[in-house]
């Protein structure tokens, strides 16, 4: 076998290069490095062709439990990917490209994230969106972080019913800074809105809620953003966007600022990632968000054309004192949401969501057939729900997942005292069979 | 060409979705639903592949152009990473974290695991966290973790020092983490000035951030000796890995003296761009950071199985949703596989090649601020183009006409004009050659006819666009 | 662009293959080795990736272009599909020729049954055979299996009655199963003239091949009369399913009188014609043919399951390597099953609602032959454009630089300059009117400007090519 | 859910285009199309999303035997494809294009077609290529029907040797016409010279043999094209692209016409289809050739293009006096084929051959090493052999095959006299463990 990989020069080419650049060897390229600063140890096996990598990976896939059926969420969601996605998506020109740094050979590029901005902003009801972030937990972050420079105070509060992951980043990304986070405890899986009144005065720069809540509860946050306004803090609400096909948005209920995790729109579960985050908000905002934006313009000749714009707020202008730190994004994860949606187009979108949650409900009613077994009625839910069960709740789990079902999320993880309570999950891919399934092997396993 | 919303048709269907097989919901209650439907654009399945398609073929890519763009390694994307990464699409990550779960992810853990020891290796670092989720993130994490571990030894510093031709991301992302930056000035060779560095050290900088090769494409010989000074004040040495697919096999950041090195994947480990993102951004620490880390954390057990941390006094957190870019990673972990120690020793050496080779080249045509051998990317000004009134952009702008994307052009800052060629060790010499007659012809047009170059591009759909329109009236959205 | 001989460097190396995991064996004897290795091209992975790359954006397409190709039925090819037909990519067909292999192969068999089974009931026909690789390939083998049957009653016909607008393809298909074509010109609306057909027929004519609409895009609504004479002469009656799309789920040639069936699948059943190919052919018989099909035949045991029949003392034998070009008979199966009876009636609506709906909008502008009621195509004439200079091949042309596919022109035969139009049921209704006003366009350039239109196209990467040099100076291989 | 698959009119647009026609209703424009004339029953069942369609072509796949390791050949080979083949050639341009009729916008396929034919010439050391037939079977049939036109004789003479499909299909196409197919019983798994020689008159057209022979012998035909000439017949060849890596060439024997089937030049097994046959021949043959063929020309200003070229001997112009009805060829696969062999390359493709040599060999030497198999050594092999069993190789195949290997294909459905004996096939992918267990596996079948 050649170890050339990807290296193209014969040893001729080879030799020619180096006598017009004047040296003698490759080594002697690497002559300024002082003897004393090479590499110690370097053990990385041998290597191999396309071949043999590729039958390393399907053994290695092959370690994983195959044919799991997940009714499970935890931010991340098995929905229907159309055909489309991968295959457009995968366009050479799209894959390989970078940033757009140079628009008159990138509008593809341009002209794709315009497009999906626009789609976060119609889906959301907010006038501007960015062009992605990372993942839905580190849209939170950076959406404190933006509430906090917008209204130069020092404290987030956040719903304890916020996706456990998001809050955890948040604390990380806030963690040296000098600002508090306060976190309310959820009760009966919704907000406790009356906790809420109490720690609100006029050092809060903002709340993050979630909308529907880890536990699946699905919320009205719209008389929150008046409470917020008048003490001059900001609504952050994190959302699922599948749900947004039947949803109260974020708009309609007066967010700022809304974010969330892409994922379910047409990135695959991959075992979490790469997925993207997406920010929308106010349009008042807008020189305060973070991430690259695509804006809208003309060239010398009046024709319309896209480029990244407001870059003075980036680090690769700004430096430290940008908006963020962030410079790759998720555009490829993005373009995927924006396809995804267009795919489905604004009636696709709303008859997803209701079969979401009609097979939710089915769910619901069925696992409640079961001796002991009841459901989480605090609020209405979309495709989520949190259940009590008999006994505790990680054990059912880990029977179940024996039998290759991922029966749900316990809870107890993440809250104290729920030691029996698990959240079900339960998208369009679930058929009637595997609900049912589910359902007998539950009762099975909590009453034998 | 139209935007997909102008495409778009009231009532028109694309993708069918899959019948139901259980009764309809009682609906929600009026005040929980929206309004009205979002306004997604509604087209034929075809009309939609059409529109993709053609956007696409607006764009250079690595696959259709030659993109010698500096500082972003645009090499060749193998192929078959793509075929690797879709082999673990099924898994849902929420499985690893529910009580038995591990036992069912051994393939996607072992990877992880396995990936962070190559990557330790190559960094000579004693453990390599893969959950940051693009080289920015790496590098907040990482002075996070700096923070810690000086936290933990009861310490709050204040600065973060870096030199100014560093990576925007540096300062910005320590500036995240807490800290208030000291920017030292260039020396001659584009390192940080050695007085000046000296003058600024002091016990209140908890990390000196630095990329080495740096920024012009040099190896700064005192690298270990800036290390020491650093590290006689209690600062630890951050490594951006921006630069790493000059060194591979041949220097170790962990050997010259470095604590925390971070390393972009879709730099060096040659998984694609995707037009800007998803990359991934594993971080290398000392053992003496390991406790600090963000969590889930893969560890193996005494039987060799997998498993995960989730709960450590210390650590700093998470940094991200779950296990970091994963297909990210695969392609990573396949392309190390595929290349191995000698493939891997042969990427820093032809990309060292071809970007000297370019510098000899050109060397006759453009002003090289520092003739001395470089790494895997050169520095050329556009200083003497400059007075017939051609920018270094405008040499870009002309490279589009000809076929090339352009090279990085206005970084780094500390040379005027800059222009930035990382040709990466894919390409053929054929293509260099191309490319070295084009600059060539352009630094030619300056001299006799410079309107060629600042009226190109011509060939593309549009040409030079009104930046300054598109943020005085801003339109981000249709 | 370069060739990729072109590109070629001796010694460069492009994909590796795996390292040997055997001992080397002794060498060949010398005189059955090849002197001098195969000069294939030499380049890297990358440049492969590119040159290939460009080279496809060199072309029109349909997911890039509306491809009005009469004839030709250029529909959207849904992508699913694709993946549909890798489920598929690593059986090896030989396994169910095995002792046993049969039970190995149930789904792929399954397959190929249940295919049939639809073709049949949408064609009307009582079996299916799927082994035919082309449209072409099936007409031969039906003519065959007509000789066939003709042979078993005692007789040996000479002729094949085809009209004078049939496809090349038929009069040759039957040539190559060793008949005579007699052809018969047509009468006003397009279809054979049924005093000349009447004349023409006689005991010796074997078969008449007809499609139906047919290629001027009508349908003949003496199409039953003609099958009674042909009949009534103990000629069978061959129908051409190359305009299948305009009558899915309303008209079955079996229905109608006819006996053998070819369907292409490339057509109507949306698989993708990859440049030219593959395509797939398959034929529909009725009761008394079946005996004469060829072989493996996969036939339903009484249990069941799925066999091959190998051996028949009537079979015509074999007309490819093993069960036909299953990959392309996988993707119609997954349409056929997407689309469903629903589905499939649909397509022949918007087709033909698309058809009539250019043939309005164009009529005032080009000469219209026949002003009827069309199917799934039009045929005009340039005859008015001819008096300016202007041919069919010009307006073609023209159409590229406003980006549309030029439909066909100079075919049928039967009409003179003739333009023919098939717009495909998955085309909305922008694209129409944008193709619409791109053709009143050239019709009004035909009058004002013809230069614009000789002179076309200008925006591709080549203008009009010398054929006659091409032809003359033959070089087929670089 | 939505039954409008891929025909987008909303009922609006319907109405209006109605409306322009001036009809009433889409049934209208059937009218002409009498009562009695329509569809007597359409039983198509009901349509179903591309999710449930890909579900029932998963299960579908999920009922053929899973991980079969195949020493099987027939004419199909399972060999390694590189991913760039799959990934270029389904590139939508190439995919969705149909035959290059209007050149301009179509240099893609037609340049990458004229690179086919040339690497076609290269590979069989001939002068002229058409762009691909059907398969290999139907290029043998074409070849003979080629060598009737150009000899304007009446007889075929076909070496028993060669694959018995191909002479099926031969037969099949031949059947009709006035000429004489004449078979010569194989000798020892080689061509019987001796009969050949009393066979050959003046009223041969043409000779096809094959290399290497369906046993898997190689032979050196150089001395059978002298005689063939000699009496003004042609001799046509059947070779095993892959072998010519580094096997004598057609071109090096002398061979006039040289065929055969591209599938194992990047094209998977996709049970038996598609391929493509290919076809190459004396330049003197060229306007006597089926099939396509792609020339290089100029366009006005000079500048290189290619184009469709001698149509005058296609269908579509000669009608039924044209060199053959094909219409459609396989461009798509003949497009894999060229990039399969630019991605191995000159030295690639020799290498590729020389593993295939190597495994055979040793899996030669494993078998024989059972008591009671011998190997039939006639002559070398490439990556074919035939073994003869102590036991019919029916029932030991059909034992294998229980067990998931493909072991072998047996020679008593196709010649008499074979009962015992196999041909097995030992292509590049079979690795030493796999080739190790048929031989285990076979001894346990035979000796218990």
């Amino acid at each position: 076998m050649d170890d050339s990989h990807y290296c193209p020069h014969t040893p001729e080419e080879r030799g020619e290069m180096l006598d017009l650049i004047g040296v003698a060897s490759v080594d002697d390229l690497f002559a300024s490095i002082p003897e004393e600063l090479r590499a110690r140890t370097f053990n990385i096996p041998p290597g191999m062709s396309e071949f043999e990598a590729l039958a390393r990976m399907r053994e290695l896939a092959a370690e994983n439990g195959q044919g799991i059926v997940p009714f499970i969420g935890g931010g991340y969601f098995d929905h229907l990917v159309p055909s489309v996605v991968s295959h457009l998506a995968g366009r050479s020109e799209f894959y390989t490209a970078y940033t757009p740094y140079q628009p008159e050979c990138s509008q593809g590029t341009l002209q794709a994230l315009f497009e999906y901005q626009t789609a976060i902003c119609r889906l959301t009801d907010l006038d501007v969106s960015n062009a992605s972030l990372y993942d839905g937990a580190t849209a939170c972050a950076e959406a404190a972080m933006m509430a906090l420079r917008v209204t130069g105070r020092r404290r987030i509060v956040v719903d304890g019913c916020v996706n456990p992951f998001s809050r955890q980043v948040l604390k990380t990304y806030l963690g040296n800074l000098d600002v508090e986070v306060l976190e309310i405890e959820p009760l009966d899986g919704l907000l406790n809105r009356g906790e809420l009144e109490t720690v609100l005065d006029d050092g809060v720069a903002g709340l993050l809620v979630q909308n529907p809540t880890f536990f699946g509860t699905v919320d009205d946050y719209s008389s929150l953003a008046d409470l917020l306004h008048a003490r001059g803090a900001l609504l952050i609400s994190s959302v699922y966007p599948v749900s947004l096909g039947l949803l109260k948005t974020p708009g309609e209920m007066g967010v700022d600022i809304a974010v969330g995790d892409g994922q379910s729109l047409g990135n695959p579960l991959s075992f979490g990632g790469p997925s993207f985050g997406f920010m929308a908000a106010r349009k008042a905002l807008v020189r305060n968000m973070p991430g690259r934006m695509v804006g809208e313009t003309v060239d010398g000749q009046g024709r319309r054309g896209y480029v990244l714009t407001l870059q003075a707020r980036e680090q690769h202008i700004k430096r430290h004192r940008a908006t963020s730190n962030i410079c790759s994004n998720q555009s490829l994860c993005a373009l995927r949401g924006l396809i995804f949606l267009s795919s489905l187009g604004r009636d696709g979108l709303t008859e997803l969501a209701r079969l979401n949650r009609d097979k939710s409900e089915y769910a619901k009613a069925r696992l409640e057939e079961i001796p002991g077994v009841s459901v989480l009625r605090s609020a209405p839910t979309f495709n989520e729900f949190t259940v009590s069960l008999p006994a505790p709740a990680g054990i059912a789990v880990a029977a179940l997942l024996g039998q290759g079902v991922a029966a749900g999320v316990p809870l107890s993880t993440y809250y104290r005292d729920s030691e029996r309570l698990m959240v079900v999950t339960v998208t369009e891919k679930r058929s009637r069979r595997e609900i049912d399934h589910l359902a007998r092997q539950l009762e099975v396993a909590l009453c034998g | 060409m139209r935007l997909i919303y102008e495409e778009s048709v009231a009532g028109r269907r694309g993708v069918a979705l899959p019948a139901s097989d259980v009764p309809v919901s009682e609906s929600l209650p009026e005040e929980l639903l929206r309004v009205v439907p979002a306004e997604l654009p509604q087209l034929s399945e075809l009309d939609l592949v059409r529109h993709f398609t053609n956007l696409s073929r607006r764009n250079f890519s690595v696959d259709t152009h030659f993109y010698p763009l500096g500082s972003c390694t645009m090499k060749y994307n193998p192929r078959v990473l793509e075929d690797a990464a879709l082999l673990f699409e099924a898994f849902h990550p929420m499985t690893a974290l529910l009580p038995g779960g591990e036992e069912l992810c051994q393939g996607s853990l072992g990877l992880l695991y396995d990936l962070g020891q190559l990557l330790a290796d190559i960094t000579g670092m004693d453990e390599v966290c893969t959950q940051p989720l693009a080289g920015a993130q790496g590098e907040m994490t990482g002075i996070m973790l700096i923070a810690a571990y000086h936290r933990a030894r009861g310490k709050r510093k204040r600065y973060v020092l870096v030199p100014d031709s560093s990576h925007g991301t540096n300062p910005a992302s320590a500036a995240m983490a807490g800290y208030e930056i000291i920017t030292v000035a260039s020396g001659t060779q584009g390192d940080m000035d050695m007085e000046l560095f000296r003058q600024a050290m002091n016990d209140q900088v908890a990390a000196v951030m630095m990329t080495c090769p740096n920024t012009l494409g040099l190896f700064n010989p005192r690298i270990r000796e800036i290390c020491d000074i650093a590290h006689s004040h209690d600062a630890l040495m951050y490594y951006d890995g921006a630069n790493l697919n000059a060194i591979l096999g041949r220097v170790r950041p962990g050997d010259i003296g470095f604590d925390v090195v971070h390393v972009n994947l879709h730099k060096t480990f040659a998984t694609p761009h995707g037009g800007g993102g998803p990359g991934a951004g594993p971080l290398g620490v000392r053992q003496a950071l390991i406790p600090f880390l963000p969590l889930p954390r893969v560890r193996m057990d005494e039987h060799g199985r997998l498993c995960l941390e989730t709960e450590s006094e210390l650590s700093i957190g998470r940094c991200a949703n779950f296990f970091g870019n994963f297909g990210v990673l695969a392609r990573a972990y396949a392309y190390i596989t595929m290349l191995g120690r000698q493939g891997l020793m042969r990427v820093s050496e032809a990309a060292v090649l071809n970007a000297n080779y370019i510098k000899e080249r050109l060397k006759g045509h453009y002003e090289l601020p520092h003739d001395l051998p470089c790494m895997h990317e050169c520095v050329f000004s556009a200083s003497r183009q400059l007075a017939q009134g051609v920018h270094a952009i405008d040499i870009a702008k002309y490279l589009i006409d000809r076929g090339f994307h352009p090279p990085t052009v206005y970084f780094p800052l500390n040379v005027r004009e800059a222009i930035m060629i990382e040709p990466t060790e894919t390409e053929s010499r054929a293509t260099l050659d191309g490319f070295i007659d084009a600059m060539i012809e352009a630094s030619g047009l300056a001299e006799s006819n410079p309107r060629v170059l600042l009226d190109a591009p011509l060939t593309m759909p549009v040409s030079r666009l009104d930046e300054t329109k598109a943020a005085r009236e801003l339109k981000v959205c249709w």
